[in-house]
Parts: structure tokens; C-alpha cells; sequence
């Protein structure tokens, strides 16, 4: 098979069915690799959720005058299209490789706090249940994902729509912040001995960065959404137009997160693609430094551009100006990587499985969605093109085409890793150009819809505008991108099982993830390895090819103090207990803590309905529940 | 194990009752020189008396967190973790008074 | 975020475990989570300095006012209380330095009497700490005599939510300390527990720094 | 396998794409944002022009470096381990500086464009106040004293200053032919200004709202009609009348009969003083002729179920339906004037305080809720029947009979409402006020 590769050497026997198993078992998993699987499962779901609705969306949209859907049903189509999208899909998939890789990357058995981990994905299921469910009663939120005041306040938003996006955000938010704590301790206090930072795969390094921007982004969301939700359920005054609140606030808040937010979605994709480049053009990243640096200036830059947003609302020109400039310079760190990677495969030796595809298909894709961007950041031109269909085809070019594309990249490329078959590189490849050719058609003409006048959020126009065709070619597209989809979700499930045997390193992957069992055994590591390079698999594998490249031993305090031993491959799989390796107990507190906050935060809408005596019990109840559960969780130990 | 050490490697570097006294006096005497001003109608009308309170709490913040919360003598990383976010919340603040300085309220 | 930061700080992986940078987990977490406070009360702080003077209606914090009733509303702000609670809060965090003290040094020389007595400081900490969110619920309790509800104007709504933000985090550290000198009490505070102080620590004076700036910001400058 | 898949693909889709430009460029596109009509979008194409350049060069380099280097460096079974580079700092340095020097092109004239943009307009300038509502279009132009709605003139060659205001949610106004929007924003007045250029032909334009602004955002829109300052004038001094139809000698104002007050207080919106006498001679009716309507300005919503007997609309009656509107008595079946303006009638409103357009002229319009539908007999009638069957959310009530009204899920009481005969004599009268 064309994909195996050369130096993949030991043939492992199919993967061993996990002991666990069971929905009690994955209710009460602490182990990272079970709640990486969790995250992928149930953001896969709501990736089919996010694109059933935004193919409503473009059969409303195909031709002018339609009413396959209603107005109101249309706003909350693009509404939960956009939320679930950015919050229940993109984020939730990187945080299925965060979990899943960064321990395995830095040579470490767990996270640092690995009941945490478990609650930080329960809250998000639940808080995903909780503000997708609505949809089905006609109660989804309505304001846009962006719920720009005070159509999303009391006055002129009221109901309950979006009571559910203000609280589930809410929700949503425990969830990132208490894994972006875990994460950032977990890279800087876990990683193996000899791992430096500057030795770490850029994929953690990029989920690194991004862990900062959710600490710095979020708590920002959600001091806004605290004011909403004050407005709305206490009738405090922040967005209240009547008593003087300023719209812009909430603006300002919205984008201060909502633009590093949108590197929250696409740097991890980034991080994959890092990894997936060098492996298959057998050559180390190209640039390494360079490369990380890049993602910490487009994280820091990335708190300094929110305005490019609101040039419409009338700013004045110094704002405008300095908003445009900042903007632009993000450009730079940008096509730094661009290039990089391109001089990753220049000179290299490259095979094309789907995961490398991908990859390149995000380079080409994302650099369309980066320009288009930078069209953006001209305000002269830009009021032209905000809220238009152009706006839409910039950013579903840097989030399909970017952050999609490269999440699809790690899919195929981990999937052995992770459950030790290959997946069917046939229909990978079918997905793959069925996907690139969907994502095309469908996003390319919205330029020139939106150029030629086509507003956003618009669940209708009149004929006659110039829009028929690029609508429907829009549309077509679509249809196409599910095709693949679906293609995609078969070779998913069919692969899990019929898929050929891996082996620990299909690839011939260079990073500490390759050199243990695939699926890895619960316990990550036999022995904690001990790292000498950024290469230690290839330094392992094929020392001939990386005896140019750096390799300095880390000081023997730190080894001796962790027993660490040489990398070398693991090709044994034995039971923690047998290796008297320590794991954590499995514990259904974080999910009952989840739970709770759940429970406390529906009494809220209880509240709205008018359920006095309900309401209370629910907040009450669920407080009690979530304090009680909280100690029983603290005071248990860990392992 | 690591906890012992991470406690044993700095903890002798940990500030000692002498400036904890040190560093409560200053607290206490710039509070009261601050509500002392907050008093002198001549001073909250001239132009340094925003200045001056805005120096006089960021000197307190300052002392705090050097001291009582032993950042001066701790892992640098701590160092990093604090200051990072700190210059960015401030920078972001002065930007919302920048940007919400011109209203023109209808 | 609270509960954040409590489930983040008791529990650990770390004991007895290697780690990368010979420093504990949740300390690493306690300072992440204080950078995010940071933006935390940023954004709390500078919603409260946007909508200064720009309340439609009475009462104000530092002008008097009358309503188109003929309704006489003073300042709302009382600075000689707020300035006792501040220097109430700032005490707590000398306590708190001194609780810790005690309890890294248990049994070393210099720390026999009063010095050592940690679960004396640590009372007197969570007492600052109780006096303090007394002051503001007498605080609160006038201004809503005087006229001034959350629900009033822009300056009730922001200055209620930002103090009472820094309330409740105040509120979360005194049931920590509380639950520590609890544990000091039952089986008594070793060095080794030292660092579940010092974290304990780390939240209780940032919760003080951010009243250092709130007290300026929101209370004196006029 | 997968690159001659490329190789196959690959010009399919180039070709697609450049078939897509091309008609792009060519058909007739009449919100098209290149147009040339104003100085201000003079600026924003100029940037786009020069963004199109640039962004093409960089597209088309980092394109062409990823295609060859796909295609040459491909692995060949047995070759040899490719050499092993971990970086090169010249050229990371080199492809930093380049793009930097790419944006230094792209900065400049963006700034200096931002600030000519955002001058004072100049004080000559003809004023209009834009006020948006839930979802439709007022403009006042306050030295003549006219409010209308949904349809906005604009004298050709003279500089406009548009002062945007909303009375509740965000909105966002637009022209794209015009130039770039500006948002209208509660508790603020912002502004937008540019001249049609002199050389620009007289035609009708689309504008819309861009600023999502809740169930009927979509049904936002509104005409804009670029005249001749001739043209302007005479529709000046038409709109400045009270209407045809309506008798002068009674009009008064009953600002007293209307207690509750405007939720928002506009300050700064004029509030236009009703005339108190009629004027002697009234001028000659002028609005662009619906002939030069292009087609594109001619809406094609399609119009709701809701049953009419079409039959009475050609004998609506206007002075029975003036009846209806105008008569105290009739203020429980027809409170239209509780929430439009009527200058020259007894009004319960006046424009700061209507809910909905003013209705002087609406007998001059082409279109109207917000450029929905052609303003003709049926669709009137329809409308006045069941306005949010026609426009989700629509804040205009429903009156007819035993309509069932959508958005507060209940049927209009037959004894209540009005009947297709009445609804026809209002269609009338409204159609009569020219
Ligand atoms: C993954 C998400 C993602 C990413 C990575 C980006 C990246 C960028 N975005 Fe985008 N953006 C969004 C998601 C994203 N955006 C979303 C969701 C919205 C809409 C929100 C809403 O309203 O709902 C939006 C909207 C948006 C706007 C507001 C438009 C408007 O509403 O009017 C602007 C304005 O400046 C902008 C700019 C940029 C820029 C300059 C970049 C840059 O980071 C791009 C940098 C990349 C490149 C430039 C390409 C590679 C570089 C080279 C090859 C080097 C050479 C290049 C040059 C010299 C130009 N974006
Ligand atoms: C990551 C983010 C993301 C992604 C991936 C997408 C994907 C798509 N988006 Fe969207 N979109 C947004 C983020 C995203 N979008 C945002 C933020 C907005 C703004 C909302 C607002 O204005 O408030 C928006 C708005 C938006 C609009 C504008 C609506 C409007 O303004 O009125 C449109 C219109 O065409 C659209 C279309 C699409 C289409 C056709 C896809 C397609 O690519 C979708 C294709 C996918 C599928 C058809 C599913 C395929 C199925 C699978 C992969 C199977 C899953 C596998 C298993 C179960 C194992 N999107
Ligand atoms: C509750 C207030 C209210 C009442 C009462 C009311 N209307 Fe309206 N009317 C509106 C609003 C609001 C609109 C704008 C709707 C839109 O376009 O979304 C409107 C629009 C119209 C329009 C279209 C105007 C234009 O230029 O777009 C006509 C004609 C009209 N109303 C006629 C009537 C008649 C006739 C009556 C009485 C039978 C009436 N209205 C009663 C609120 C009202
Ligand atoms: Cu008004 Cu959209
Ligand atoms: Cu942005």
C-alpha cells in the first residue's frame, strides 16, 4: 500500500479490545485518551448538526424568494449554525487532540489534573445539549452568534432564545477555561525529562499558545455575557438603551474575544498540520523557531485587532487607522508559516495520504481566507464588504478551508494511533477531493455575491439582484460537501473496525506518540522517556538522517530524578498494574458537578418562565448537588 | 517528592516578618495619604490628583504582589504567567477609555 | 469560575511524581487562573469607567442630585466606611503572610509563640475577611436606603456588579480559609502543607490587590 | 496517483473559477460595490484595486511554490532520504520583510483614504436624517421640513450628510453603489457623507440594511433615487405639501391626545412643526416616473395566501376610506393615525412619536414596507388585511376580519376588524394621497 511506510517496522497484533468498557466506564473516565475519544465523538455529532442546519440554510438560499424555511427559523438556523460551529465543533475537535495528544507528545501518562479533564467534557456536553436542544421547540437563540446588543437583551430580544445562548456560552466557557488551566500546567509541568520547550512537537506547541488566548479571551465573553445575563434576568441596565447603555460595549467586549477567538479555532489546526508536513516529506518542520514564534505573535497581536470588526460604527478615523494597521501585521507571522511549511515539503521527499491532503489543502485554502482578510483590514474598502457575503466567503475559507481542513489532517493522520487500523485511504481520497471541490463551489462565489451587494443574515432576497447564480452554484456545493461528508463518516466507522492493522508507527512519525502502542495502553508510557531532540523518533529509527540535526542531553539531575530511560519504541502492552504504575481512579464526580452547574443555571430559565418556587429549587438543588459533589470529589483521592 | 523540593528550593528566599511590617506600613500610610487627598478640595481640582492615586495604587499593587505574594522571589515562570495577562488587561483597559472617550450621546 | 479554580486547586497528580519544572501543579494553575482574573476584572473595571457620568438619572457617586421630582439624593459613596474596610482587607493580607509563615516554619526557632500560630492568623485572616464583606453589605444595604438599586442606572448597575464581583471572590476566600483553619484545627498544619496555604494565599491577596485598584478607581477618583 | 488526480483536477477547477470572474465581471450586476458614483467609493475601490493586485501576486506565488514543489519533490520508491534542513534564516527573514513591505503599500493609502473619508462635510451640504426602525426606513430632511419613508432622493452633484440615528435595535445603512455603510447605533448620531457625482444618470438604486437587526432584517431595504437637482426641487416642494387628498382647512395637531411617550427621546432629531395653514397653490406632483424604474428596483416578493375579494378594489371609495381613518369615532377599527402621520389630518402622533411611517404621500411611492412590495391596489390591501403575514415580525397590526395574526397568536375578532370593502376605501384613500 502506497501509505505504509518503509520504516514502519513492528507489526503489532490488532489492537486489544479496551477492558473498559461500557457507558458507565466512559461516564466516569478520567483518562485522557477516553475523554480525547469523547470530545471527537460527540464533536463529530455536532459537526453533522452545524452542517444539517447550514444546509437549510443554503436550500433557503438557492434560488430568490424561497420559503423552504421560515424567517424566524431561518435566524435561528444561522444563530446555532455559527455557535455550534465555532463553539460546539471547532473548539470541542481541537480539544479531542489536546487531550489526546499533548500528553502523549510530551512523554507524560495523564494531564495534571485528570478529573478536571473529565469535567471540563461533561460540562460541555451538557452545555452543548443545553443550547442545541432548544432548536427542536423553536426557542433557539436568534441574535446571531455575535448576539450584538440590544437586540439580544430584554427589550428587543425577549423570550427565551436567547436566554439559552447567554447561559449556554456561560456553560460553555466553564468548560474551555478549566481545560485551557489544566493544559497550560500540564505543558509546562509534565513534560518528560529532556523535553524543553523548544523540543516540543509544534502541535503542542500551538495548543500552547491557545491555551493562553482562552485564559485571556474568555473571561472577557464572559464578563459580557454576565452583563446580558444581568439585563436579562435582573434587569440591570448595562445594554438597556433607555438608560443610557452603549451598544458598543458590548461590541467591544464581544470582539475583544471574538477575535483572538477565531486563532483559538485555526492554531491548533495549524499545530496539526505541523505535524502531519514534515512526516510525509520525511524532513524536519522547516523553521521550527521561527514557527513557534509565530504563534505566540499571532496569539499577542491577536488582542490588538478586535476593532477591525466595527469600522462601520463610526470609530473616528485614528481608531480606524490603528485597528487597520494592527490588523495587517498579523499577515506577516502568517505567511511566516505559510512559507515554512512550503519549505518543509521543498526538497523533501512526499508521499500524499489523505491526512496530506489535507494538510496542503489547508495551505492553499487557508491563504485565500488569509488575503481575503486582509482585504478586510482596509476600512475605506471594508466598509464595502462587511456584513456582506464576502465577509462570509473570507472567514469560511479560514475556518473550513483552515481550521476544518486541518482538523480532518490530524483525523486521518491519528486515527491509527488511535485505534490501531488504518483508515481506508480510497474513500479518503474521495473525501478529500469531493470535499475540496464542495468547499470551493460553495465559498468561492459568496465573494463575488457579497462584492455584488449580497448581505449577510439575510433569509431572503428579491430576483433580479445579480445573486441567482452565484446562490445556487453556493448551494450545489453544499449538497456536495455533505456527500463527502457522509463519505467521510463511513470510512470513519468502517475503518474503526475492517481498517488494516497500524503498528505503532504507520507514518514513521518523529515525535514520542509514535513510539508507544497503538491504541495506547492506558498508562501512555512503560517508561517515562527520557528526550534528547525534537526528533527522538527519527534519532530512534533512522539516526542517519537527523545526525545533522541538534541533540543535546538534558542535565542528569533531572533524568535520575524521573527514571527515565532512552526513547525506544514499546511494542509490549502490558497492564498498568502489572508495570505498578499508578492511575487514576475512574469517578462519575465530575460529571455529577457538571451536572449540577447545569441544573443551577436552567433554574434561571425556570426563573424567566415565571416558576417562582421551581425555579428556586432548581437553582438551590442544583448548587446543593454541585457543592455536594465538588467535596465528595475533592476530598476523594486521586489514584 | 517534587512538592517538598519546589517548597525547600525557595522557601528560605520567602520575605521575613521584618519587611511583611515593612510593607503593611507603607499599605497603611499611602491609603490614608490617598483619603487625606480625596479631602483637599485644591488637590482633587488640580490635574495631578488623578495621576498621583493612580500612582500611588499601582505602587500598593505593586508591593503586594512582589512581597506578599513573593513574586520577586519566586520561579520566574510565575513571573510570566502573572505579568503577561497583567500588561494585556491594562493595555485593553486604556484602549476601551481611548475608544469610549469621544461619545457623542444622542 | 470559582468552582474552576477550587476544583483546579485541590486537586493533583503531582505527588510523588517528576515534574518538568520542579514546581507544583496547582501553584502553576493558581498564578494561570490570577492572569485570568486579570481580564477578568479588566473587563469589569472598564465597563465600570465607561459608564462613569453617563447615567441618565440619579443618585451619582460623588455629586449630589435631585430628581425632576424634587427628590434630594446626596453622594452615594461613603468614603470614610469604604476606607476602613479597605484597610481591613489590607490587614487580612499582612494575617495571611504571617498564617503562612507560620505554617512553613512550624517548629523552626523565632517561631515558637505567636508567630507560629497559624491557626490564629488564618482566624484572623477569614475574620478580615468577614469584616470586610460586612462593611459591604452594610455598604450595599444604605446605598439601597439612599436610592441606588442595581437596577437604578448605569452607576448602580456597574458599580454593584464590579464590588459585588470582588465580593463574592472575597466571600469564596473566606470559605477557604475557613476549610483550612478547619484542617488546622482537626490534625494541624504542617510545613509539607505549607504550599496548599501559599495557594490559598496567592488567591487571597490578589482578591486584596484588586480592591487596591477598585478603592482608587471607583471610590476616590472623582 | 493522488498528483495526476491534481494534475487533472486542478484546471478544472481554475477554469470554473475563472468562468466565475468572468461572469463576475460581465453580467448586470445593480448592487455591484466597483461602481464609480461617488468620491467615496472612488477610495474604497481604489484600495480594492490595489488589493486585488497585491493579494493576487501573493496568491498566485505562494500557489505556483505549492504546486511545484508538490509536483517536483513527489517520492520516488527507492530515491534517496531527502537532505535535512531545519531552517534558513536569510530566507525566513526574506519572507518576512516582503509581505511587510507588501502592507507598507497597502497601509499607507488605507490610512490616508481613513482620513479623507472622515472629514467635517462640508456645511453647505443638503442634510438627511436617517432613523432606523424595526424594519424600515425613516429619512427626515430637516430644512424642509419632510419625513417619508422607505424611499430616499438624492439631488445629483450635491453633497449629502446623513445623520444616522436608530429608535431601537442596530442597523446598518447602505447604498452599495454609493459607497461604503455606516451603522446606526442607540444613544449615539453618527454620521456618513458623499456626493453623487455630477456626471452620474438619473436612476433608481437598492439600498439595505446590513446590520442584523432581528426576524424581518432580510425585509429591510429601501430605494435610493439619484435626480436632477431640478427633479429634487420639484419633489422638495410637492413633499413639503400636505397631500392632495386630504382637505387643509383641518389640520391640527393633537399632540395633547397622545400621553405615552417615546420610549428613546431623539434629541437631536428634528421634530418637524406641522404646517398650520394650507398652502395656496399646491405644487405639481412630482416622483420619478415608474417608468424609468429600473427592473431591478421593482420587487417580486411574492405576495402571501391571504384571501381578498379583488373585485372591490376598483371601487374603493377615498372619501369613505378618509372616513375611516379620520373619524374619532372609527379609532377602534381603524387607529391608523395613532401610529402613521398624515400631515393635513388629525393626527395622534407626530413623527417622533408614530410607530410607523408617515404616510403624507404615500400615494408617490413605488414600494413600500421597506421596498418589500410595489406599492399597487392589492398588495395595499393585503397589507392593511394582514401586515405580518406579508412581513415576519412586522410591528403594523393585522385588521382584517377574522385574520389570524402570527405574531400574537390570536384571530382578529370579526366585529373588530375591518372588511375587505373598507380595507379597499382605505387602499383608495391611501392611494389617493399623492
Ligand atoms: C479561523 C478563523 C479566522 C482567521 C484565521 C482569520 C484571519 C484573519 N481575519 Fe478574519 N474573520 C473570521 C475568522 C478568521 N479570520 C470570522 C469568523 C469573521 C467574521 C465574524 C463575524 O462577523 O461573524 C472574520 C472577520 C474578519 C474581519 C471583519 C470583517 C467585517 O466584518 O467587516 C476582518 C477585518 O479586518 C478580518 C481580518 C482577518 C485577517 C487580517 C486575518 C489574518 O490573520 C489572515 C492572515 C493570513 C494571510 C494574510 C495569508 C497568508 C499570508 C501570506 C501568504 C503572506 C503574504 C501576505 C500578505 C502580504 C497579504 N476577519
Ligand atoms: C467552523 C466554523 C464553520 C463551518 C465549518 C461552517 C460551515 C459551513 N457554513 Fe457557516 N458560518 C459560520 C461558521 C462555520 N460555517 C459562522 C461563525 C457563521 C456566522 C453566523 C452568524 O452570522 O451569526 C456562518 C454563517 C454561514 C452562512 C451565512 C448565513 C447568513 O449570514 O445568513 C452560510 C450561508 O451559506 C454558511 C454556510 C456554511 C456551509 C454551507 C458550511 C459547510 O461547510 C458545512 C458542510 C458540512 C456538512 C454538510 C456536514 C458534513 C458531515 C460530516 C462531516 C459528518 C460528520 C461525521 C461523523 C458524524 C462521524 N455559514
Ligand atoms: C401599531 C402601530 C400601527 C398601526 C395602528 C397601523 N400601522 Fe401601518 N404601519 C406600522 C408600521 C410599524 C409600519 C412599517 C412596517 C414595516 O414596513 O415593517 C406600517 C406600515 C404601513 C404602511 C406601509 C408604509 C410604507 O411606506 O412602507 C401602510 C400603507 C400602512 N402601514 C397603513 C396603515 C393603515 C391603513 C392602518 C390602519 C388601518 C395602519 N397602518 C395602522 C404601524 C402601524
Ligand atoms: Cu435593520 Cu437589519
Ligand atoms: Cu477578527
Amino acid at each position: 500500500m502506497a501509505t505504509s511506510s518503509a520504516i514502519s517496522t513492528t507489526a503489532s497484533a490488532a489492537p486489544q479490545p479496551s477492558v473498559q468498557s461500557g457507558l458507565w466506564s466512559w461516564l466516569t473516565t478520567v483518562d485522557h485518551k477516553r475523554i480525547g475519544l469523547l470530545y471527537l465523538y460527540t464533536a463529530l455529532f455536532y459537526l453533522l448538526v452545524g452542517g444539517l442546519e447550514a444546509l437549510l440554510i443554503r436550500t433557503q438560499l438557492a434560488r430568490p424568494n424561497l420559503s423552504v424555511v421560515s424567517a424566524e427559523m431561518y435566524n435561528q438556523l444561522f444563530t446555532m449554525h455559527g455557535t455550534t460551529m465555532v463553539f460546539l465543533v471547532v473548539m470541542p475537535l481541537s480539544a479531542a487532540f489536546f487531550n489526546y495528544l499533548i500528553p502523549l507528545q510530551i512523554g507524560a501518562r495523564d494531564v495534571a489534573f485528570p478529573r478536571l479533564n473529565a469535567f471540563s467534557y461533561w460540562v460541555y456536553a451538557l452545555g452543548g445539549l443545553f443550547i442545541t436542544l432548544p432548536i427542536f421547540f423553536g426557542l433557539a437563540p436568534n441574535g446571531g452568534w455575535f448576539g450584538y446588543a440590544p437586540l439580544s437583551g430584554p427589550t428587543y430580544g425577549g423570550g427565551y432564545n436567547m436566554d439559552f445562548w447567554v447561559l449556554g456560552l456561560q456553560i460553555l466557557g466553564i468548560s474551555s477555561l478549566a481545560a485551557a488551566f489544566n493544559f497550560i500546567t500540564t505543558i509546562i509541568n509534565m513534560r518528560a525529562p529532556g523535553m524543553t520547550l523548544m523540543r516540543m512537537p509544534m502541535f503542542t506547541w500551538m495548543s500552547f499558545v491557545v491555551q493562553f488566548l482562552i485564559v485571556l479571551a474568555f473571561p472577557v465573553i464572559t464578563a459580557a455575557l454576565f452583563f446580558l445575563q444581568f439585563d436579562r434576568f435582573f434587569g440591570t441596565n448595562f445594554y438597556q438603551v433607555q438608560a443610557g447603555g452603549d451598544p458598543l460595549l458590548w461590541q467591544h467586549l464581544f470582539w475583544v474575544f471574538g477575535h483572538p477567538e477565531v486563532y483559538i479555532l485555526v492554531l491548533p489546526a495549524f499545530g496539526l498540520v505541523s505535524e502531519v508536513l514534515p512526516t510525509h516529506s520525511r524532513k524536519p518542520l522547516f523553521g521550527y523557531n521561527v514557527m513557534a514564534f509565530s504563534g505566540m505573535m499571532i496569539g499577542f497581536l491577536g488582542f490588538g485587532v478586535w476593532a477591525h470588526h466595527m469600522f462601520a460604527v463610526g470609530m473616528g478615523p485614528v481608531a480606524d487607522s490603528i485597528f487597520a494597521v494592527t490588523t495587517m501585521l498579523i499577515g506577516i507571522p502568517t505567511g511566516v508559516k505559510i512559507f515554512n511549511w512550503i519549505a518543509t515539503m521543498y526538497g523533501g521527499s512526499l508521499r500524499f495520504p489523505t491526512s496530506m491532503k489535507f494538510a496542503i489543502g489547508l495551505i492553499a485554502m487557508f491563504t485565500i481566507g488569509g488575503i481575503s482578510g486582509v482585504m478586510h483590514s482596509s476600512p475605506p474598502s471594508d466598509l464595502q464588504q462587511t456584513d456582506t457575503y464576502f465577509i462570509v466567503a473570507h472567514f469560511h475559507y479560514v475556518l473550513y478551508g483552515g481550521a476544518i481542513m486541518g482538523i480532518f489532517a490530524g483525523i486521518y493522520h491519528y486515527f491509527p494511533k488511535i485505534t490501531g487500523r488504518l483508515m481506508n485511504e480510497r474513500l479518503g481520497s474521495w473525501h478529500f477531493w469531493l470535499n475540496f471541490i464542495g468547499l470551493n463551489l460553495t465559498f468561492f462565489p459568496m465573494h463575488f455575491s457579497g462584492m455584488l451587494g449580497m448581505p449577510r443574515r439575510i433569509y431572503t432576497y428579491d430576483a433580479g439582484q445579480g445573486w441567482d447564480l452565484f446562490n445556487m452554484i453556493s448551494t450545489v456545493g453544499t449538497y456536495l460537501l455533505l456527500v463527502a461528508g457522509l463519505i467521510f463518516a463511513y470510512n470513519f466507522f468502517s475503518s474503526r473496525k475492517r481498517g488494516a492493522v497500524a503498528g505503532n508507527d504507520p507514518w514513521g512519525g518523529a515525535t514520542l506518540e509514535w513510539s508507544i502502542p497503538s491504541p495506547p495502553p492506558e498508562y501512555n508510557f512503560a517508561q517515562i522517556p527520557e528526550v534528547t531532540s525534537r526528533y527522538p523518533m527519527w534519532d530512534l529509527k533512522a539516526p542517519d538522517r537527523t545526525a545533522s540535526l541538534e541533540h543535546v542531553h538534558p542535565s542528569a539531575d533531572d533524568i535520575a530524578a524521573a527514571h527515565a530511560v532512552p526513547v525506544h519504541e514499546e511494542t509490549e502492552r502490558r497492564s498498568a498494574k502489572e508495570l505498578g504504575i499508578a492511575i487514576p481512579f475512574s469517578t462519575i464526580r465530575p460529571f455529577m458537578v457538571a451536572l449540577g452547574i447545569i441544573i443551577m443555571f436552567s433554574g434561571l430559565i425556570v426563573l424567566h418562565v415565571g416558576e417562582f418556587p421551581l425555579a428556586m429549587a432548581a437553582m438551590l438543588g442544583g448548587s446543593a448537588f454541585m457543592v455536594g459533589s465538588l467535596y465528595a470529589w475533592l476530598t476523594s483521592p486521586l489514584e | 517528592m517534587s512538592t517538598d523540593r519546589t517548597h525547600a528550593d525557595h522557601a528560605h528566599e520567602h520575605p521575613t516578618w521584618k519587611q511583611y511590617k515593612w510593607v503593611a506600613l507603607w499599605l497603611f500610610v499611602i491609603t490614608v495619604f490617598e483619603v487625606w487627598a480625596y479631602y483637599v478640595p485644591a488637590f482633587v481640582a488640580s490635574k495631578a490628583f488623578v495621576p498621583t492615586l493612580i500612582i500611588m495604587s499601582a505602587v500598593k499593587f505593586t508591593i503586594v504582589v512582589l512581597f506578599y505574594m513573593h513574586l520577586k522571589y519566586d520561579h520566574q515562570m510565575f513571573r510570566r504567567l502573572f505579568t503577561g495577562p497583567l500588561i494585556i488587561a491594562a493595555c485593553t483597559l486604556v484602549a476601551f477609555l481611548f475608544l469610549f472617550s469621544k461619545v457623542r450621546i444622542g | 469560575m470559582a468552582t474552576v479554580a477550587a476544583a483546579g486547586a485541590h486537586e493533583a497528580h503531582e505527588h510523588a511524581h517528576y515534574t518538568t519544572t520542579g514546581l507544583n501543579h496547582r501553584k502553576i494553575a493558581m498564578w494561570t487562573f490570577i492572569g485570568s482574573e486579570c481580564m477578568l476584572f479588566g473587563s469589569l473595571i472598564s465597563t465600570y469607567l465607561v459608564y462613569k457620568g453617563r447615567s441618565v438619572v440619579g443618585p451619582f457617586p460623588h455629586e449630589a442630585w435631585t430628581s425632576p421630582t424634587g427628590q434630594a439624593f446626596k453622594p452615594i459613596l461613603n468614603i470614610p466606611v469604604t476606607s476602613a474596610s479597605t484597610f481591613v482587607l489590607l490587614m487580612s493580607s499582612l494575617f495571611m503572610v504571617l498564617a503562612l509563615a507560620a505554617v512553613e516554619n512550624k517548629g523552626k526557632p523565632g517561631y515558637e509563640g505567636l508567630l507560629g500560630a497559624s491557626k490564629f492568623w488564618l482566624a484572623a485572616t477569614a475574620a478580615a475577611g468577614a469584616t470586610f464583606l460586612g462593611f459591604q453589605a452594610f455598604e450595599f444595604t444604605s446605598f439601597v436606603h439612599e436610592g441606588l438599586t442595581i437596577r437604578t442606572n448605569l452607576f448602580g448597575t456597574s458599580f454593584y456588579t464590579l464590588t459585588g464581583f470582588h465580593g463574592t471572590h472575597v466571600a469564596v476566600g473566606v470559605l477557604w480559609l475557613m476549610t483550612m483553619l478547619f484542617i488546622d484545627l482537626k490534625r494541624g498544619l504542617e510545613p509539607r502543607d505549607a504550599i496548599n496555604v501559599d495557594i490559598m494565599a496567592l488567591y487571597w491577596h490578589f482578591v486584596d490587590v484588586v480592591w487596591i485598584a477598585i478603592f482608587t478607581l471607583v471610590y476616590l477618583i472623582k | 496517483m493522488s498528483t495526476s488526480h491534481l494534475r487533472r483536477v486542478a484546471p478544472v477547477a481554475v477554469l470554473a473559477l475563472v468562468l466565475l470572474a468572468l461572469a463576475a465581471c460581465g453580467g448586470d450586476y445593480p448592487n455591484s460595490t466597483f461602481s464609480h458614483n461617488t468620491t467615496l467609493n472612488d477610495g474604497a475601490v481604489f484600495l480594492w484595486d490595489r488589493m486585488m493586485l497585491l493579494g493576487t501576486i501573493v496568491f498566485v506565488v505562494v500557489e505556483v511554490l505549492l504546486v511545484y514543489t508538490m509536483i517536483k519533490f513527489r517520492r520516488r520508491e527507492g530515491g534517496p532520504a531527502p537532505r535535512q534542513t531545519h531552517g534558513n534564516a536569510a530566507l525566513e527573514i526574506t519572507w518576512t520583510a516582503i509581505p511587510a513591505l507588501i502592507l507598507v503599500f497597502l497601509a499607507v493609502p488605507t490610512v490616508k483614504t481613513i482620513f479623507e473619508n472622515q472629514r467635517k462635510a462640508p456645511a453647505e451640504s443638503l442634510q438627511v436624517e436617517v432613523i432606523g426602525h424595526q424594519w424600515w426606513w425613516e429619512f427626515r430632511y430637516p430644512e424642509y421640513g419632510i419625513v417619508t419613508a422607505n424611499e430616499l432622493y438624492l439631488p445629483i452633484g450635491k453633497t449629502v450628510d446623513f445623520s444616522l440615528q436608530t429608535r431601537d435595535v442596530l442597523h446598518s445603512f447602505w447604498v452599495p453603489q454609493l459607497g461604503g455603510k455606516r451603522d446606526l447605533i442607540a444613544n449615539r448620531v453618527n454620521h456618513i457623507w458623499f456626493t453623487p457625482k455630477a456626471t452620474m444618470q438619473p436612476t433608481a438604486l437598492n439600498g439595505a440594511c446590513v446590520e442584523y437587526c432581528g426576524s424581518s432584517h432580510a425585509n429591510m431595504r429601501f430605494r435610493t433615487f439619484a435626480v436632477t437637482p431640478a427633479e429634487f426641487d420639484k419633489w422638495v416642494a410637492h413633499q413639503k405639501t400636505v397631500a392632495l387628498g386630504s382637505p387643509a382647512a383641518s389640520v391640527t395637531t393633537a399632540d395633547s391626545a397622545v400621553k405615552e411617550k417615546p420610549i428613546v427621546p431623539l434629541k437631536t432629531a428634528s421634530l418637524i412643526s406641522l404646517p398650520t395653514s394650507a398652502p395656496t397653490a399646491a405644487p405639481e406632483a412630482w416622483s420619478f416616473p415608474a417608468e424609468r424604474m429600473p427592473a431591478y428596483t421593482l420587487p417580486s416578493t411574492p405576495l402571501p395566501a391571504t384571501k381578498f375579494d379583488e373585485t372591490l378594489l376598483a371601487a374603493g371609495d377615498p372619501k369613505a376610506g378618509r372616513e375611516l381613518l379620520t373619524n374619532p369615532a372609527n379609532l377602534g377599527k381603524a387607529p391608523c393615525l395613532t401610529c402613521h402621520v398624515i400631515r393635513g389630518e388629525t393626527n395622534y402622533a407626530n413623527d417622533d412619536q408614530a410607530k410607523g411611517p408617515n404616510l403624507t404621500h404615500i400615494g408617490t411611492r413605488h414600494t413600500f414596507a421597506a421596498g418589500l412590495y410595489r406599492l399597487d391596489a392589492k398588495a395595499l390591501a393585503l397589507w392593511i388585511k394582514n401586515a405580518p403575514a406579508m412581513k415576519p415580525g412586522s410591528v403594523m397590526p393585522t385588521f382584517g376580519a377574522g385574520e389570524y395574526n402570527a405574531m400574537i397568536k390570536q384571530a382578529v375578532p370579526a366585529a373588530a376588524g375591518l372588511d375587505d370593502r373598507q380595507i379597499a376605501d382605505i387602499v383608495a384613500y391611501l392611494r389617493s394621497l399623492k
